[in-house]
Parts: structure tokens; C-alpha cells; sequence
């Protein structure tokens, strides 16, 4: 359907392991805001994407309502991409990758999509720990109805018209943890630092890779008093580390050449994220700590961010269901319809 | 002549594992050749409150519950008083020999007292068990008393606990007592006799559950999302123990299909679609409420056109209402489930063979026509056995409609439009997510798009795909089972009925035609939308009578918008059954006959009796 | 001639404030007396794509959307050579002097270029504000052009800027700035030409959605619930602004009113249905895929009846569709809402007057109904500016319908069954929780339960309880509002239509008599159920066609099964228009003419025309 | 329409402070299980109501769809009665107290319909503070619905057919901790003297009062192997301390002669928790340690029952909402209409 350069074509300049350049990784162009946190964050995925030599013809994009959720239009446009209804991403993701577990899922979904309607299936697709790379692109409000608070919105923050939020606001991180997610981490659209690279670690995770990221929505929740203003956003970031991330084996991201030795960690594919360590000590594989990491920030007023919880043993979906290597929308009719034999054994048990 | 011709009532308490001798005692006439039509009544909790196991013995082959009952198994104090006054003259009467004094009297009844407890305790030593294994005592009486054959009775005792060998001879043990009991206590029964017959050979004995779970199956179902929700929980149950068998690698372990109890019937709708949308045969099963939450993933499934299949197996009422009851009350809601202009093709399988196809050709319905497909059920169809031709293994190899691999996306040069209609029969081409071709990928999307699934605000844009899928909608109707007509030769009347109200109207046609001298002509209904034939049809008659079984006459509704251009839309009238028993073949031929007696010739003056009214809105 | 007869078009790009200046635009012609139609077809993102503002001027009072194009502000390099192409012959173009190049050639289009850069450059300093700044300068350059009031539009400023004075002198400058322009380099138009009228007196401008929401305020709603959902945020909007006005101590800052924004809209119905049931007159606001999601409550509420009013302002399609384009798609989904066997009240407004007033009354039918009330808007109602005679104060006082309190228990001596039908009109009593009654409480459940409110599986109980609410149903009927018929004497055509349909087939109505010679009756059908009259005033008529704004002709269905019994359905011919975009008088005429002109005088053999066709399953 | 005690008429023997006998909170006979945990939980709930003096006249109870959520049937049947579909329980109570906040709201649920499809309702009852004591009655399987696992089944637990469950289960309280709710407790159907006190300080608790009772199912889920089963419960059960509760400000409810001195949470309205220390120290009003708390009982598989949690200053939803005294359900017409005037007002403004 799409025009696009054929990937199987000799390797164009500047192009990654998969034979595609940076610009085979664009969607159609943004109908959003100019300024939105969500561009920039389709921009560094786009990005990831390309330096991680993903082929778009093995990905699949899904997507509630929202305008964070329009963005799976806006990259990758050699991808399927199936942009539901509100609320509903996880149960929509969890079904095409039951369809196909071989697909690089990439859930996109707002934080009304995610913690006001789809805040049940958010939750259980968590504990199903199906593989996903999970963007949450989060600006406190309902960007797309125009600029309602969230359930993500801070206690006590202004909307533009100048209400207070009555609300505690729900830690999409911390429900990650308990939830048993082994993926977990937050990030700013603003530093493509950061999010590049845990982006790419998402990528390789077995199972639901959450990332809340902070995504400033410059039309309705970008002024004073809100605590989701690219300014107070830039003023309260704490990241926890730098981040680095080395596919397979090879090196290390983070050079060796800064002082003390970053922590790493490994995944079962090989790779390996390498986090150096900032202000505080943080251990991302230690549970009860990353609780209390978002705890503490919480009673400070601060936005930690980084690779907060990481569990790379985790067991995902697919292996739970014992589900074989063809996936099960590949299967050919023969696996799909048992016998003639076999429904006649089972007459003879009805006769 | 009652010989083989009657009716047995067992009334219990629930979750007293009354079940499993119930279904010893039916198969066992099933097994001498006799026709049987059970119906299992039951509670709407865990334990403790009244249920009813009917089974109907009719030489004839009438399955339809009967409304009376000649042999009642009277275990039920709560019920007792009322069971026993429902009894027909002439009946015969079991119980508890200790109850004595509870029993009500009535002279035409013939009263069997039996010490059950005192029998059971003589057979079984375990105190606790005695609740169970005291249902067999009766299968033992009931077994002599009308002339069961012994060693058919022994074999059932024994398939019904093959997989479990250890409660085997305690069973079989309460059994001979039971019988041993009676023949030395009791008579046989004069006339509620059963005598060999040859009526059910290759038959089978099956639920509609377990019918349609298997046409799931062998129709290629590989990814069957649910949350549990009575009368649909045994379709996943049995889904789930036959793909333990039929779809298991046995030397990898590894499923050919993926079973997901999901957190609700929102998500269970979501993951099924987004299976379908990814190439899988994908479907969901539930109950009425389940389908109420669905409705808004229904639209988005009908306008991103992504197949799946939907089980609706119905139950009584709205809300929550009677859910171990029977109905068919979700008719309206289905044909056009979600807001905004939905049509949705629907399948109304009044058997269990159907059952067992309707499934089958579900996905490749789903596939063909790229839109979800209902398949409803009624909990009379779902969850009671029914005897049943043995079902057929398919003829044709799987459908998978029309979808682009990657040679022929290249044989196109990439030249292809998600939501066109280049064959003129209003269904596009799709590609799945993981085609190796550059040109496979579309977006999917619910908001407006035109036909080359882009994202449209563009009056005629937007107009071109609606259009299309009313295009496509009139292609299904040509695809669908049409309507089973059986025309009476100059028959006036014309009984329009679907699903499980089936039975009963057969037997209520000869019932017409043998007392009342009324011929009338059938129609079943098989599917929706409904088939260009029945204008003609409707208009051969002058006066047709819609059976429904729910209140507001919901397939007569129907009718009266699909007949409105004929001009026949007055002959319709409306009978319903909807207290959630299922139907009976009195209740069809008292309101035809009754219609039919006040009529003078003109059909206009037929007047509604009893519980049917005019149609209205 | 076209003085006081044209349509306006102002073409921009959303999230650029042009609302504020075409609505000083609008308001200045309006309080010139002069009548408006205005029509905001704007897109479904937050800025950057098309978006339409038409004014409709119309001496005759016409305003329906006219789809003729006489004067454009072609400020929308997007789509200008669409707007431009759209244009009536002689039509008048204002358009950026810097675009020249781009604007298509038209000889019969008299183009204006105005450097709207510039001027807007000259009168605000502050670059940032430019682009909302520039509006208004279009403002003035019309304004003098069809020769507008030059204080009414300064008037028009400061009461547009009342709440934000720091932005008044920037806008009342640039509309200075376009007028000064205009007055030197442009002429007056020749034609298109506003002159005093007396024709607006005393009327008011108010969108659909605010005067609902007045008319919630007023109809005594204490409970909002709602869930942001496009069309229907507004309403939500205006209720929460003026309760902040009408509902608040001003001493305490205590409110009478409580508003939820909820997590989702099944939270949202719950809530509202729940409050309803505590005795607060309760509301929730949505649109299509909210009520999808509702269904499910909303048959709890019917069942269990429990007074709840529920707004839909209906958007297009199915699924996420076009959610600012409108539509009336939702009508069949309304109706039976919910699985089982429902029946739903719905009113449909027609105009400013009826939203206030249907709404005041919906909660009055709730209560007296004991049942869920769907008040049906569309985006076209709800969101577009309306002229309307003033909203009046309503002249019945508040009815809260059977409501036991513990006087009326004591007197009964705590004798009453909640769902009992003493008055034989199928409205049974309630109590209010915390009546301090011991005999007031009962049981509300969703499940089975009998005239006492007791569980109950029993099917006569059961029976008794959803027999009661066809009753029920049947009182709704009489106390709705009835359709409101205008029979034109010696008539064989009958239109029917509903809500926002009607001003486009009043001008219809119009223009078929005085250019067809076409007498047509009109019913404009308010509630449904659909009144019992009808069936009579069908009979009365040759043809009927129903207009409807959906691609299934939804109305035209239910009439079909309200006509069924008179044998007049086949007299129904169906008229559909479902782009998105509020329909027009040509659209209805046409296919009128069209039909009645093939006719050779026997109903049947007239032909759908062009979109509408037969009516069908 | 019940013929119940005139709870006006002269008190009975054994009456409590409101007049009424402890047989005046019974309800309609269950017809749950012989055995079931909910009608043990029924039963102290009926002690609690009858001891805390509670007309039934200014209670009202709502449930779900469930074995749990027949339960409101089954006592206090002078109180309405609210019984609506599955997994929306919260929000009807929510939408019934708005109308009326001086009801006292009890919410019964099952862990099926509040921890699965009820999730995003219940969340958002917590944030909203809702007054309502919200029993969840917790079994780890779907009763109604024949034994399916529900989410708050423990990872590994056995059903009763052998198979195992795959997934982690959802902790209620740890939940409730994390979305703000400022009284969460756990206990067991089976303990009596510590539900007791803990179900008269939720009804006094000014917003929602979480408590997630363990309630073995005794048809479905009482088996070896199972982690909910009657044996395995009075097995892992660790109370934290011994809950003493006293209304007003009267005397203590534990007992002084047992030495160390208990901890004490004072309630607004001046009643008083009194928590004695059993084996380990933990200090109910930190946020912090108590999710620490849970997070290591799940780690040790223990079952940590008493008062979790409690912030006794949480503002509830009805104050949040600036509701005057008056319920909404009460208001005369005059106050639900506006003048005449009013309208007239605005007429001239759109004029
Ligand atoms: C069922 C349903 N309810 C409501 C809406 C309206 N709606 C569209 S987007 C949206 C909220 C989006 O907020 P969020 O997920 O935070 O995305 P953002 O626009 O802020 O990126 C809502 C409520 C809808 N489309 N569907
Ligand atoms: C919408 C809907 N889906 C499914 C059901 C079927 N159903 C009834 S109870 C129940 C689960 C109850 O489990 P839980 O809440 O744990 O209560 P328990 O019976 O264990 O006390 C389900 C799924 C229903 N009634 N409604
Ligand atoms: S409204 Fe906010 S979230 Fe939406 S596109 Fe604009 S800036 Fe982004
Ligand atoms: S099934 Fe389980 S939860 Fe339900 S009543 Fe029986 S024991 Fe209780
Ligand atoms: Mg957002
Ligand atoms: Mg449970």
C-alpha cells in the first residue's frame, strides 16, 4: 500500500543492519500541536528504532484514543498499526501478539487511555507480562478532549483555567512494580538522552516494557502551576543514571572513561544495560527498593527518572500458553483442523 | 399408551450431584433406542436451592420439554408441595419413605414411598459421601420400576466414572441396591414402560456447548479469549478440554491455540478482535451482560472490518436477570450492537449439528466477510443434552477469505487499497501484520478513513466505505444458511420460528394438524440478515405466526421492517414464551389454534391470545 | 437579490481562535435583526487542519445549512482551492494578498486580496498573539463590506472580551484596523448586503448542548456525572459554569450540585444511575461510544427502575468515526439499549427551546417513570449556534413521582410492595435511603426479582415484575410529548423527521410548494415510543418519507414496526443523508421531487432516488 | 415492606444504644454454602453493626455480582439495599453517597469482581476518598462462577483440578496504600476478635475504609495445594497486632494489665484504634513501611492481617466536592431550581 522504499534493495548510505536509513522509520506527518511532547517522543522512537536495525515488517503498532495515541500513525509507516478504541490498548496488543508472538509489539497510549478508562487492562496486561514495549506518554490532562486533569495529574496542580487538582495522582510506575512487571521505567520527551536508550533495552525485554514517559502538552498543561510544564518538568527531574545500551554483547554504551563503573545489566539475549549512577544509589533489580525510590520522590515533589525496575528473567505471555515457535495466525489448515479421525473418536464417546 | 411416550421429573436440591445420575438414567433409555428430550432446570447459585432434571421418553422423537410429568423423583422438601400438584393425573409418585407425613395427598397419584436413606446407608459407609452417592439409589428404583435393561444401566454407571475409578463401585453399589430395593418392594410400572425401539441408533448424546465448542475446533479456532459468565462458562470449559486433546503437540506440549480467561468481557472482546485483525481464527463466548459491554469493540470491529466470532449463548432478561433461565432475548441487541449505523450478521442454530457447523462456518464467515459474526445460543440449546445425529466432519477445506500474501503483493507492485472493493461484492482485501512485503502494512483505525485506510474527515470519503459495508452486508445474506421452509400444501398459516423454539414447533405442527385439522407451513430462520425469500413466502400466506421467546417479540420485529416494502406486514402476529422454561409445543399450538378458531378467513381478525399481543415498537 | 439572503464562509485552520471572531461576526448580523443559520464543521484534532465557519443570513428566517457559498475568508491555504471551486457563480472571495499566486483563477468570483499580515502586523505588537489577533481584522473587513453596524460589531467586541479585558483593545483595534482597510481599498458589496430587519427581537443565540444543560439546571439535576467525550464535553462544560453561577452559597460556597468527571463511562452511568437511586435527580452526558459502554447499567436501571437521565449528543458513525461531524445514528441503539428484553423513553429535540424544555422534563419523566430518560441531541444541535425565541421558565413545578416518605408508611402501615402496580398504570412506589422509616428499605437488584423485591426464580413472579414494565411503557407513551403534525390540506405526502432535521425540511416543505407545487404534511415525531396518532396520519397519506440523518434509516425502521399492524408500512419510503454535515433543505427537497415527480400516482411505485432506497433489515 | 422491630419502639432486652437487639442486623437467610467464609464475615459484620449502635435506617449497602456480593441480602435488612452488575460496585456506592453523604455506605465485593473486572472502579473509589467501608471478600477464585482463578490468586496456587496459576496475584491492600486510601486492613473471615474491631474503625474512617478479607470458598477453593483453603490460611496468618476499638473517646478497648502499652490511632471523631504489638513492630500511619510490609510478606509468601494503614486526616470525596449539609437527596425543590430571575439573567445576556 505505502510507497516506500523496498528494504530488500541494496543498503542505502547511512543505512543500519536491517538495509534502512532513519528516514524508512517516519510515519505519516503529525497533526499535533506544534511544541507536543508526544512529536518529540515519536521522534527519539523513530530513532531507537532505526539505531536498534528493527525491520518494520516484523513490528506492530497499537494505539487507544488520544492524541499520544494518533502517534503509531506518525512512525514506522511499513508497520501495522491498529489504533482501537479508548482505553483498550492492552487487551488489543494482547490479543495480536497471542495472534503473532513474534511481532516486536509497540503500545502507545495516553494517561487517560491508560489510568482513567484503561487502568483494568493496563493492570492485567502486566501481570499476564505479555512482550510489549508500553509507551505511556504522559502530560497530566486529556489533551485530546482538551485539557481535562488526568488521573496521572499531580494532587494539588493547576489547570490552565486555574482549578486545583483534588485527585492523588496514580504512579504508573509503582502499579508497574507491584503488578510484577519486569520492566519498568520513566523518562522525559525532553531528553533524548535517556529515553533513546531505554527504549532500545524495552525493545529486547521478554515481557511488558512499561516506560511512563513525561510528555508536556504545550496547549493545555504547559503554564505556571502545573507540575507538567516543560519548565517544572526540567526544574524537578532527578534522573537516577545514565543510560546505555548495548545490543548483544559487544561494548559498552557508557564509556569507561567516566570514574566509577557502571551497574549492568544483563538480558537473556545478551545485551546489556549499563546505568551509571547519578546523585543516589538505585539498584533497579531490587523490587522493594524501586517502591520506595517512588515513594520518596513522591513525598519530595520529585520526578525521578530512568530504568527504576528491571526483572530480566521474566516469563512472558506466550511462554505461559506454551505456545510453539509458528505463530498461531501462521499456522497452515492441517494444525488448525484436527481429524476426521479424531471428531470420530469423540461420536464414538457420545454415542 | 404411555410406553415409551412420557415424562420423568427428578427435583433436587443443587449441589447435591444429582447430575451425573440423571444423565446415567437418560442414557440409559437413550441406549435402548428410545428418544429422549432432558431439560435441566437449576438454581442460579452454588448450593441448596431447587433444581429440576425433566426427561422426556417419546417414541415419536418430540424432544420439546412436555409440561407434564408422569414419574416424579420427589427428593426436594422445598418443592415437594408443588411438584406433586403438577403432576398429571395418573401419575407416579417416588419419595422419601421418612417424608411421609410432608407429602400432600392426591388420589390419582400413585404414591411409591422409598427409604432412601436408610438404602444409601446400607451401601455406602462414608457418611459424607451419602449426599452424593444417594442419587444413584434412585437411578436403581427408577431403572426397575419402568423396565430399564440392567447391564445398559451398569455400562453407563461405569462411562459416567471412568475418570474416576475410585467412587466406580460405590455407585454401581447404590445402583443395585436401588434396584434390588424396588424389585422386591415395589412393581413395575403398568404402562410408564420403556421397550426396546431402534430410533437412536448412530446417535449421540450432547450438549450445545460442547457442540459449538467443538465446531470450534474443527473450524480452526486458534485463539478463544473469555471470562466466565453462566450459561457460556461450559462452551469455554469444553473448548478447553477438548483442545487438551485435539490441539496439544504430544511430544512439545506446545498449543496450537491460545485459551485467555481475560479480567472482563471488555478486554476479552479486544483481545479477540486484535487476534483476528492479526490473522488468527479468533473468538469470544458470553452471556447477555458480557455482550452489553462489548457493544463499543462490536462497531470498532464492524468499521476497521476485522473478523471474529462471537458466541452469545442467551439467558433470561434484562440485567442480570435469571441467569440459569432460558430466553432469546438479545435478538435486537445483536443485529445492530453498537451505536452509529452496525448491521451484523448473526447465526441462529436450532440444533446440534448446526451447532456444530454454524461454528465451522463462523470463521470462515468471519474470514470471508472480514466482520464479526454472532453466533447465538440460548441456554436450552448450550447447557441441556440433547440426542443428535452424530455430527459431520466438514466438506470444505478452510476459508480464509481474501487476504494479499507477499508474492501477491508483488504480483500487484504493491498496488493495493485496505478498504476498495475491486470484485464488486463489497468485501476488500486485507494483508497480516508480518507479511514480508514493503507493502503489506495499513493502519487500522475506527476514526474515519477512505479507501486506502487513510485518515479521512472527507464527506464522500467517508460515505464511499459506509456504503461499502451496506454492499457487504447485502453479499453475507447471500452467503448465510438460508431459512429452512417446509410448505404445507395450501396451508394458510405460515409459523416463522428460530433457534431452540424449534422442537416445539414441530411437534406442535402435528399436533395442529392432527387435533385441530390446521395445516400450517414452517419457516426456521437461520440466520440474519435476513433471506430475499421470505417476502414471497409470507405473502403466500395469510397469516404468520413468529414464535420468539423473549417479551417484546423481538424476531417479529424484525420481520415487520424486513416485510414493510412487501405490504405483507400485517399478517405478522407475535407468540412469545419468556419466563425462561423452555418451550413447549402446547404453548405454540394453543396460541395458533386458539388465533386461528377466532378467525373468521380474514387474517386481520386473528386476535392474539394468552401471551401474544400485536407487534409494536 | 440577495440583501439580507446569503451565506457567509469563513475557511481557517483549527487552534487559530477564529471562533471568537465569527461569532461577533455572527452576532453583529444577528442583533441587526436580521435572522442567522450558523454551521461550525470543524475538525477532530487540537490545531493545524480545516476547519469551516458558515453564516447563513436569511431574511425568511431560514437556518438550515443553505451549501451555497456566497461571501468566503478564504484564510486556509489547505483547502483554498476546494473553498474556492465550492463558490456560487458572482460569489465574493477575501482572501491574503501575499497567496495570490495560489489562489485558483474563477472569472465569476470577485476576488478581494487583503494584507492581512500587514494589518494585523500594525495593530498587535506582540507577534505571538498575531495569529489569533488576525481574526478580527477579517471581522472588520467584512463588517464593512455587507455594511454592518459599526458600534454593534465594537459592542459585539466587549462583550466577547468581558472576562479578559487585558485582551480587549488588541481586538477592538484590529477590527478597527480591517474596517479602515477595508473602507479605503474595497468597495461595499453591491449585493450581499446586510440591512436592519426586525426579525431577531427578543430572540437569543445559545448552542444546543448549553441550553440542555440550562435546562438540566433548572430541571432540578443535582448529580452530573461525565466523562469527557466530543460532542458532548461542551454541555458538560456549560452545566459545570453556570452551576458554578446558580448553584453555589455565595456565602458558605456550599453547592447544591455535585459534578463528577469519571474514570470512564461505566463509572459514569453507575454513579448517575446510583445517585438516582438515592434520590438525587441524576444525569450523565455522552456520546456514541459512551453509550456503548453504558449499555450494560442503563438495563440495570431499566430493569431495577431507577430514574436517571441520559444525554447523548450524537456524533458520526460507528466506532471512533468522525467525532465532530454529526449524525442521528444512534436511535435504533437507543431504544433497546441493553441486552434482554428493554424498552427505553427517549426524547428528541428539535430546537434551543425544546433542548431546554425536553430536558427540564426528562428529569420530571425519570422520577415519574422510575426509568432511564435519553435525551437525544446530535453535534449539529448541541454544538452549533442556534437563534431561538428565549428560554422559558418552566410552568409545572418539580415532579419526583412516586416517592413513599415515612408519613405515607406510617399510614400504610409499612404495607407496600416496591414493585407492585397499585395504580394500574405500571408505576410502582419507592423510598429514598435514609427515609427514617423501619418499614422503608427493600432490596434493589438486577437479577429476578418479584413484585415484593425479593429474589425470585419463580417464572409467574418474574413474569408479573417485566409484564409491569411493558405497561409502563405503554404510560410513557401518553404522558410524552406528542408529535407535532402540520397537515396541509388535500396532502398525499407525509415527511416525518426528528431533531435537527427539522429546519431543513421546514424550507423543504416550503420550497417544494412553491417550486414543485408539492403539498407535503409534516410530522415531526419528539419521543419515542412513537405515539399511538400515527398509524392514522400514515393511513391518511399516500407516501410517508422519513428523514433521517443515518445511513440505515433508523426512524424509518421503527416506523416499519409501528406500522406493521395498520398494513400502511409499505407506504414508508426512506430519506438518508449521513456525511457528517448538517443536512440541507436541497438534499430533502430533491429527493422528494425526485420520488413524487417518477410517481404515476401509486404509492408503491415510487423509486428511492440518489441515497435513500427501500427500508430493510 | 419488612416486618421488622420498630427500632422507635421501647428497647428490647440485650438492646444496643440504638434501641435495637443484635437479631434487628439480621437480613434475608443465605443461601451460600454451608462453610462459605462470606457468611462468617456476614456474621461479625452483623456484631460490628449491632456493638457500633448503627441504624439500619441511615445505612445503605451495595455490592457487585458474586457469591461475595449476595451478601448485602443477608443482614441488616432494614437498610437499602443496592445489588447491581458485575465489577461496578464502587461506583454505585460512589453515585449513591454523593446523593446522600450522611448515609453510613457499606460496599461488599468479591476479589473477582473488584480485583478483575472492577479494577479501574475500585482504583478510582480510593483516589476519590469516597466515605464507604469497602469489604472485599477474598477467596482467590470466581465462586458464582464455578472456581475460576480470580486475580488476587496466588502465583502457583493449585485449583481444584490441579491446575496451577501462572499469574501474580493483585494485592488489594498494597494497592489501596498506593492510590491514597487512608484505612486499609486485612484479616480473615475466621477471626472474629480481630475483624470485629477492625469493622467498627472503618465505619467510623471519614473516607473510603479498605478491608480485604481472606474468605475461604469451601466449594472450590478448600483443597491441598491452595493458598486460600481454611488450613493453609490459619496456617500463614500473621496478625500484627491485637485491634482494640473504642468509639468516642470512652475507655481503651485492650485490656491494660497485658504489660506494653498498645499503639493508639486517634480517629477525628475522637474514637480510638488501640493496636497491641503481637510479634513484630509496625507502625500503621507510615505510607512507607506499611508498602514495605506487604512487599515483604509477599516475598515470604506470610499473610500479614490488622491495620495495615490508616491516615485518619483524609479528607473525603463529599468535602473535596464542597457538599453542604444537606444531602442532595434532601434538597427542597426551591434549592434544586433556580428563579425565575436567574434565567432571565441569562436570557439578557445571550440576547
Ligand atoms: C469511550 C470513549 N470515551 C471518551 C472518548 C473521548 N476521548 C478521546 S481522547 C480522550 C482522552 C485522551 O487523554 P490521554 O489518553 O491522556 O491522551 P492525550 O490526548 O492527553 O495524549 C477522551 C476522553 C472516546 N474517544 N471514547
Ligand atoms: C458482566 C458480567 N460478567 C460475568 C458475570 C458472571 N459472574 C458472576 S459472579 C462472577 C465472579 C464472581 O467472583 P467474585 O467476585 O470473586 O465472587 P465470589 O463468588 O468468589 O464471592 C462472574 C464472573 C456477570 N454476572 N456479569
Ligand atoms: S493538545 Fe496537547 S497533547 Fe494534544 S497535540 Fe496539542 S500539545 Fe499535544
Ligand atoms: S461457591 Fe464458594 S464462595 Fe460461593 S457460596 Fe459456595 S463456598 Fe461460598
Ligand atoms: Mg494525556
Ligand atoms: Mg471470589
Amino acid at each position: 500500500m505505502s510507497a516506500a522504499r523496498d528494504p530488500t534493495s541494496p543498503a542505502a548510505p547511512g543505512a543500519n543492519a536491517a538495509g534502512l536509513t532513519r528516514a524508512d522509520y517516519r510515519g505519516a506527518p503529525s497533526t499535533l500541536c506544534p511544541g507536543c511532547g508526544h512529536d518529540s517522543i515519536t521522534n527519539h522512537l523513530q530513532t531507537a528504532l532505526f539505531e536498534a536495525d528493527i525491520s518494520p515488517l516484523r513490528a506492530a503498532k497499537f494505539s487507544g484514543i488520544g492524541c499520544s495515541s494518533k502517534t503509531t500513525n506518525y512512525f514506522m509507516n511499513q508497520s501495522h498499526g491498529l489504533n482501537a478504541v479508548h482505553g483498550r490498548m492492552p487487551a488489543i496488543a494482547t490479543g495480536a501478539l497471542l495472534a503473532n508472538h513474534t511481532l516486536l509489539g509497540i503500545g502507545i497510549s495516553g494517561d487517560g487511555d491508560t489510568a482513567s478508562i484503561g487502568l483494568g487492562h493496563f493492570v492485567h496486561i502486566l501481570r499476564r507480562n505479555v512482550k510489549l514495549v508500553y509507551i505511556i506518554e504522559n502530560n497530566g490532562v486529556y489533551g485530546l478532549t482538551k485539557g481535562q486533569f488526568s488521573a496521572t495529574a499531580d494532587l494539588g496542580t493547576l489547570s490552565k483555567a486555574g482549578e486545583r487538582n483534588e485527585l492523588p495522582a496514580i504512579d504508573c510506575c509503582a502499579v508497574s512494580i507491584l503488578m510484577g512487571c519486569g520492566f519498568v521505567a520513566r523518562s522525559f520527551s525532553g531528553d533524548r538522552k535517556q529515553l533513546v536508550p531505554l527504549l532500545k533495552a524495552a525493545m529486547q525485554h521478554r515481557g511488558t516494557a512499561v516506560i511512563d514517559v513525561i510528555s508536556p502538552c504545550v496547549t493545555f498543561n504547559d503554564h505556571a502551576g502545573s507540575t507538567r510544564s516543560y519548565d517544572y518538568v526540567k526544574a524537578h527531574d532527578e534522573p537516577l543514571h545514565e543510560v546505555g545500551f548495548t545490543p548483544g554483547c559487544a561494548a559498552h554504551a557508557v564509556a569507561d572513561d567516566e570514574g566509577e563503573s557502571p551497574t549492568e545489566v544483563e538480558l537473556p539475549d545478551g545485551s546489556v544495560i549499563a546505568l551509571r549512577k547519578l546523585e543516589r544509589e538505585h539498584d533497579p533489580r531490587d523490587r522493594e527498593a524501586a517502591l520506595r525510590l517512588l515513594e520518596q520522590a513522591r513525598q519530595r515533589g520529585e520526578l525521578v527518572t530512568g530504568l527504576i525496575y528491571i526483572d530480566p528473567a521474566s516469563r512472558p505471555f506466550h511462554e505461559s500458553l506454551r505456545l510453539g515457535a509458528t505463530p498461531l495466525a501462521m499456522l497452515p489448515d492441517e494444525k488448525l483442523r484436527p481429524s476426521r479421525e479424531a471428531l470420530q473418536a469423540i461420536m464414538a464417546e457420545l454415542a | 399408551m404411555p410406553v415409551n411416550d412420557f415424562s420423568i421429573l427428578v427435583a433436587t436440591v443443587n449441589g447435591t450431584g444429582s447430575q451425573t445420575a440423571n444423565l446415567v438414567l437418560l442414557r440409559s433409555i437413550f441406549r435402548m433406542g428410545v428418544p429422549v428430550g432432558p431439560k435441566n432446570v437449576f438454581p442460579s447459585n452454588i448450593s441448596g436451592l431447587p433444581t429440576w432434571f425433566f426427561i422426556r421418553v417419546s417414541k415419536d422423537g418430540y424432544v420439546a420439554r412436555s409440561g407434564q410429568v408422569d414419574l416424579l423423583v420427589c427428593l426436594n422438601p422445598q418443592t415437594t408441595a408443588r411438584d406433586i400438584a403438577a403432576l398429571r393425573a395418573g401419575a407416579a409418585c417416588f419419595f422419601e419413605e421418612r417424608l411421609r407425613d410432608e407429602i400432600p395427598v392426591r388420589d390419582d397419584v400413585t404414591f411409591y414411598p422409598v427409604p432412601f436413606t436408610d438404602l444409601v446407608a446400607a451401601c455406602c459407609p462414608v457418611s459424607r459421601l451419602r449426599k452424593l452417592v444417594v442419587n444413584m439409589v434412585y437411578v436403581g428404583v427408577v431403572g426397575w420400576h419402568i423396565g430399564l435393561d440392567r447391564d445398559l444401566v451398569r455400562a453407563e454407571v461405569k462411562k459416567a466414572f471412568a475418570a474416576k475409578p475410585q467412587a466406580l463401585d460405590l455407585n454401581l453399589a447404590a445402583v443395585e441396591t436401588g434396584w434390588a430395593y424396588a424389585a422386591s418392594n415395589l412393581p413395575q410400572s403398568p404402562e410408564l414402560r420403556i421397550e426396546r425401539l431402534d430410533a437412536t441408533r448412530d446417535m449421540i448424546i450432547i450438549d450445545g456447548n460442547s457442540a459449538t465448542a467443538l465446531g470450534c475446533l474443527f473450524g480452526g479456532c486458534s485463539v478463544l479469549t473469555w471470562y466466565p459468565i453462566t450459561p457460556s462458562t461450559s462452551l469455554g470449559d469444553a473448548f478447553e478440554s477438548y483442545a487438551e486433546r485435539l490441539r496439544v503437540d504430544p511430544e512439545s506440549g506446545e498449543r496450537t491455540v491460545a485459551i485467555v480467561q481475560s479480567e472482563d468481557e471488555l478486554a476479552e472482546a479486544g483481545m479477540a478482535i486484535a487476534a483476528g485483525w492479526a490473522g488468527a481464527r479468533a473468538m469470544t463466548a458470553t452471556s447477555g451482560p458480557g455482550l452489553s459491554l462489548m457493544s463499543e469493540l462490536v462497531g470498532f470491529a464492524y468499521y476497521a472490518e476485522i473478523p471474529c466470532v462471537f458466541v452469545d449463548v442467551q439467558r433470561l432478561g434484562p440485567s442480570t436477570g435469571l441467569p440459569t433461565r432460558t430466553a432469546q432475548g438479545d435478538l435486537l441487541q445483536v443485529v445492530t450492537l453498537s451505536h452509529g449505523d452496525t448491521q451484523h450478521v448473526v447465526l441462529l442454530p436450532a440444533t446440534m449439528e448446526e451447532c456444530f457447523a454454524f461454528a465451522i462456518r463462523a470463521f470462515d464467515l468471519a474470514d470471508r466477510l472480514q466482520t464479526p459474526i454472532f453466533l447465538l445460543l440460548d441456554l436450552d440449546l448450550g447447557m441441556n443434552p440433547w440426542m443428535s445425529a452424530q455430527l459431520e466432519y466438514p466438506a470444505d477445506p478452510i476459508d480464509r477469505g481474501k487476504v494479499l500474501t507477499a508474492g501477491d503483493l508483488e504480483r500487484l507492485g504493491g498496488d493495493w487499497y485496505r478498504y476498495a472493493d475491486p470484485d464488486r461484492d463489497g468485501i476488500p482485501y486485507r494483508t497480516i501484520p508480518g507479511t514480508p512485503h514493503r507493502a503489506a502494512a495499513y493502519f487500522t483505525r475506527g476514526s474515519g478513513h477512505s479507501e486506502a485506510a487513510l485518515y479521512t474527515e472527507d464527506p464522500r470519503a467517508y460515505q464511499k466505505v459506509v456504503d461499502r459495508l451496506t454492499r457487504k452486508y447485502e453479499t453475507a445474506r447471500a452467503l448465510l444458511p438460508p431459512p429452512e421452509i417446509d410448505r404445507a400444501p395450501a396451508a394458510r398459516i405460515l409459523i416463522v420460528a428460530y433457534g431452540s423454539s424449534h422442537p416445539a414447533v414441530v411437534e406442535a405442527r402435528d399436533r395442529l394438524r392432527s387435533r385441530n385439522h390446521l395445516e400450517c407451513s414452517y419457516c426456521r430462520i437461520r440466520a440474519l440478515p435476513l433471506s430475499d425469500r421470505l417476502a414471497d413466502l409470507c405473502a403466500a400466506h395469510d397469516v404468520v405466526f413468529v414464535v420468539d421467546q423473549n417479551r417484546d417479540g423481538q424476531m417479529a420485529q424484525l420481520l415487520a421492517i424486513a416485510l414493510a416494502p412487501s405490504g405483507c406486514a400485517a399478517r405478522l402476529r407475535s407468540i412469545r414464551q419468556y419466563d425462561g422454561w423452555p418451550l413447549t409445543a402446547d404453548f405454540v399450538a394453543e396460541a395458533i389454534a386458539g388465533a386461528a378458531g377466532s378467525t373468521t378467513g380474514r387474517s386481520d381478525h386473528l386476535v392474539a391470545r394468552n401471551r401474544e399481543v400485536e407487534v409494536q415498537a
